[in-house]
């Protein structure tokens, strides 16, 4: 007889890059959402499954605990705001607009919206894109004085530098591209930045996310998908 | 036993070397171990001038192994020598500068900055440029070419010992082997990447923005192992392997079909101290295997037929 | 959607082979799956004479593949016409075989053989054999050569399209495609096995008594999709992809590059009903990918840059 | 954080070919021994954990109710016997030689000792080798005009057969060849073995072990480290 276990896979090479969701003196907690194969593996582990484990890389957020701050979350985008949120001096300041399409119940919205003003979108059909984009430009203009931290989608990313372009805020985004080494050895992670000042003529380096991010200043990258700077 | 190694002018405390474009400048890895437990570190391809590489994206996973078209970004020899190399042990570990130009005189420049530099070990010549002049086709596809490249390195490399790193993307590396050592190569290293592809059906897209990469990881152990054979049958210098390796006992094939010492690339993304562990476990796989001396084992593979 | 493609002559109700070697005669199979669910079988390398193969080991596993040096075993060409063909559902599924000789004079007289074979649908030729006169280069690594074996088969093979199966282990697989299509080939497949090596440490032995073998399954897929892309801006005679593919999914890779059709090799060994099972994923794959015809799909990567 | 399951291995390729062990109408078992990557995936399933399954392959070893059979067996070579013993029709005619060098009591033996003759033999140290050769010549001698069967390592099957030949035994074997695609079609783990007729001039063919085996009479077959027919 010929066997095969299923788990005879062509497993992936590459480690996987997630935020850290909780953080206890002995417990590290993840939140991941299956997309593919790697996270299938992750999720189909057993209790007490041995893992490789590496980082905390790059930086984080900012936390400027007197001024108004908007979180704003696509999807699995919400797993770093829950430990941002709870640890954040003033989370009274602290808002959150989150939008996704399975039910908000799948996401650990409940633990924000405990400890910061928070309401949520959920795109169902068809032009409830607009809707949603529409919502967001609101909040974006109040906040225009504060400061504003995104994280999700691509498309959901361009969208929300646009609009905090168009209203003069100071707009985070975490990128998430695909990462290799995640130690900034193998410079497939990059992203066009800007390595030092801000004038709009200065010319962008490629920066490793991993290690250099994965926060930006939206005005100091390039997104992929974005017209060229002008 | 002892574990240490000397050829082509190099003292290795070890046979391990990182792979270029794969362990940065060591620097990236100092939480993970300590670079002194290395035989060596070959740093990232090197050229004259800043180069910020190719678009992205630049890598993608494939079965056992991923391609890359990273493009060589690198910020220019004069920042490497200003802000890296005096960061890194070089006293205590051999530092390798893999260089990179797109014509021999380029090369002989690079090679003659880096002449002067105490805390070079020696110079590995990346040849993989495509040539525009003659049709695209690599320095490292083209006997002739990879001779020039060579030589003009050599002429200008003073007493550093030239290592020149081989493609496998070519019909016959020994020829390549042969032209590099009468060219007077003091070693080789092999292989480079295997030309490869990946496509997106969702997107209808390729997964690198520059179409072809290079395929890397425990995929091609057994090109690299076939190249380094042939390459071995071939020329009378020092042979450098790599390709996939991924645990002592890899490194110890590649001694077994005859390599001096050995390179450690994709493998440094399964877990950013790998290399510091295959030095560990080294001692361990050689006993095991009941390995007494790199002289007796190296090249010893029992072949009944060529 | 409609699934069947025609090119070269051929027609096929849907775009899967089985690739040489790998799957027997077919009839090793029908425990597994119905012949007839599969767009053509390609039989095992067939010769003018029995052949007994290379001496054992004949294979290796490597990781995300395998290496093999069987060396073409096979009955000959009389016994597989006699004894196998007429056991073969020919009239609902393409039979093609797959013919391997040492000169092209040889190769013609199989050509000449099969051509009047009402059960053969095309002839697919195998010039991975050494050349010993060119110094042990394989006819299919000399564009000169592939082009005299070429034009020795299509000269006997009467009204049976001739496919020729090309190596990867060049430098320039572009040239070698071109070769081939101006001395009348009406197809190609590629890619054939990558050439590799695997040793065990512990006997200090070549893993394959052949010691070099070829390298197939899913490690190759990047090396198969760039040598299909290269062949594909080369010539405008349909391609035949294979190396690596172990799922519908990677079946519309191989056709978004360009294939006409593709073969299915190594899965084969993963579980022996694997090509049935694709060829029943197929049109979900299809429809998931939002493939509406293969006319509109093949080929329809969009590359930016060359 | 980047994270690694240890699962994302590069997990081999091949199926792996076993006896059966017992079989029943409801299932099947089989009696693996941990011999390396493949075998160690197999060890470490989960209950339940999903497999791929084909076979029976090729042929079993003879059954002649009529007849002495003396079985010897190397190490993990036990495995299939013991649905041998168990199926046999007349088992007061079998008799067991069982060779190992973990205790015996991790192999299946005391379940044939219970139904046919058994002896067991501990390889424990150097020179142990010779006392069981010389046990083994001795058995073979006394089933000279029986049928014997032997499975086990390389080295042992020579020494079987080298012993069966000086004394005139009819042998079978059971060769273990590494297996691809386990249905007679790579012609990867195939062995030299007399097509027809049985002169010594005749030319071996190299035959598929998984489907025209894995069982051959020793006299067939020309095995790996055998001296040339003569
Ligand atoms: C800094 C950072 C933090 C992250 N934090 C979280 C988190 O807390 N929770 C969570 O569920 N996910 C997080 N992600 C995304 C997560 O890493 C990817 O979903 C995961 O790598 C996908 O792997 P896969 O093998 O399952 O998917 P694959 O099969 O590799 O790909 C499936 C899909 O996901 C996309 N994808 C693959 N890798 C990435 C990647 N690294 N980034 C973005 N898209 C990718 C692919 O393009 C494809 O469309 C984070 C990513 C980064 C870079
Ligand atoms: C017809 C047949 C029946 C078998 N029945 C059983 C059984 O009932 N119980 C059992 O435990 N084992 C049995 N085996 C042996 C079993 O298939 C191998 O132990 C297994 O394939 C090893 O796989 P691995 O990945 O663990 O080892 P690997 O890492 O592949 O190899 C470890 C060691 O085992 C050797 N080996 C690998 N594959 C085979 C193979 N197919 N045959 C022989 N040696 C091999 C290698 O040379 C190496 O020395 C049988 C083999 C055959 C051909
Ligand atoms: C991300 C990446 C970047 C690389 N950059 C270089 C380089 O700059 N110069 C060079 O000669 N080789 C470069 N290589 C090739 C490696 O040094 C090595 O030859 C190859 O990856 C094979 O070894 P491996 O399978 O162990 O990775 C790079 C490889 C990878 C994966
Ligand atoms: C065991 C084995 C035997 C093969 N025999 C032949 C052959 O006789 N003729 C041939 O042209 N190709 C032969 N091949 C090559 C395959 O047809 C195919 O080109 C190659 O394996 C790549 O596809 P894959 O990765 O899907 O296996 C063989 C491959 C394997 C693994
Ligand atoms: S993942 Fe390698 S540099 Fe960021
Ligand atoms: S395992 Fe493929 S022929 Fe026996």
């Amino acid at each position: 007889m010929m066997l095969r276990p299923r788990a005879f896979a062509l497993e992936p090479l590459w480690a996987r890059p997630f935020s850290i969701y909780a953080l206890t003196p002995k417990t590290i907690s993840f939140f991941i959402q299956v997309a593919g194969r790697g996270t299938a593996v992750l999720a189909g582990l057993e209790p007490g499954a041995p893992l490789t484990v590496w980082g905390p890389l790059g930086n984080a957020f900012a936390v400027e605990p007197e001024v108004r701050t908007l979180i704003l979350a696509g999807g699995v985008g919400i797993a770093p705001f829950a430990a941002y949120a709870k640890s954040h001096p003033e989370p009274s300041r602290l808002s959150l607009v989150f939008g996704c399409r399975p039910p908000v119940a799948a996401y650990p919205y409940k633990e924000i919206a405990g400890i910061a003003a928070a309401e949520h979108f959920r795109e169902r059909g068809p032009g409830d894109i607009e809707t949603f984009i529409a919502l967001l430009g609101e909040r974006i203009r109040a906040f225009r004085d504060g400061l504003i931290l995104a994280c999700g989608p691509q498309p959901f990313l361009l969208t929300v530098k646009r609009l905090a372009r168009e209203h003069g805020a100071r707009l985070q985004i975490s990128l998430e591209n695909r990462m290799a080494c995640g130690v900034g050895a193998c410079l497939g992670c990059v992203t066009k930045a800007k390595v030092a000042g801000d004038s709009p003529e200065q010319a962008f380096a490629n920066v490793q996310v991993c290690t250099k991010g994965p926060v930006f200043w939206a005005d100091q990258i390039h997104l992929e998908g974005e017209e060229p700077w002008t | 036993m002892d574990l240490s190694v000397s050829f082509a002018g190099l003292t290795l405390k070890n046979p391990l070397l990182t792979a270029s474009g794969t362990f940065g400048y060591g620097l990236e890895f100092v939480d993970y171990g300590d670079l002194r437990e290395l035989g060596g570190i070959v740093v990232k391809g090197t050229s004259l001038t800043p180069r910020q590489g190719n678009p992205m994206p630049r890598v993608a996973e494939t079965p056992a192994g991923m391609l890359n078209a990273i493009g060589l970004q690198n910020p220019g020899v004069e920042t490497f020598l200003t802000d890296y190399l005096p960061r890194l042990p070089w006293r205590e570990t051999a530092v390798i500068v893999n260089i990179y130009a797109c014509d021999a005189a380029e090369f002989g420049e690079l090679a003659g900055i880096l002449a002067v530099e105490e805390g070079v070990a020696a110079l590995e010549v990346n040849i993989s440029c495509p040539n525009v002049k003659a049709g695209g086709i690599a320095f490292g596809q083209d006997p002739l070419m990879a001779a020039q490249v060579t030589e003009a390195v050599k002429k200008r490399a003073g007493n550093k010992p030239v290592i020149v790193k081989l493609s496998p993307n070519v019909t016959d590396i020994a020829a390549l082997a042969r032209a590099c050592e009468v060219a007077g190569a003091d070693a080789l290293s092999l292989i480079n990447t295997v030309s490869g592809m990946a496509v997106d059906v969702r997107r209808r897209k390729p997964r690198l923005a520059n179409v072809i990469g290079g395929l890397s990881g425990p995929a091609i152990k057994p090109v690299a192992l076939r190249c380094l054979h042939q390459a071995r049958g071939a020329v009378k210098i020092p042979l450098i392997g790599m390709g996939g390796i991924a645990s002592a006992e890899d490194v110890l094939e590649f001694i077994l079909v005859g390599a001096h010492a050995v390179q450690i690339g994709t493998a440094n993304f399964l877990r950013p101290d790998m290399s510091f562990r295959i030095a560990r476990e080294l001692p361990g796989a050689c006993a095991c295997f009941c390995v007494d001396s790199w002289e007796s084992f190296r090249g010893s593979l029992i072949v009944e037929k060529g």
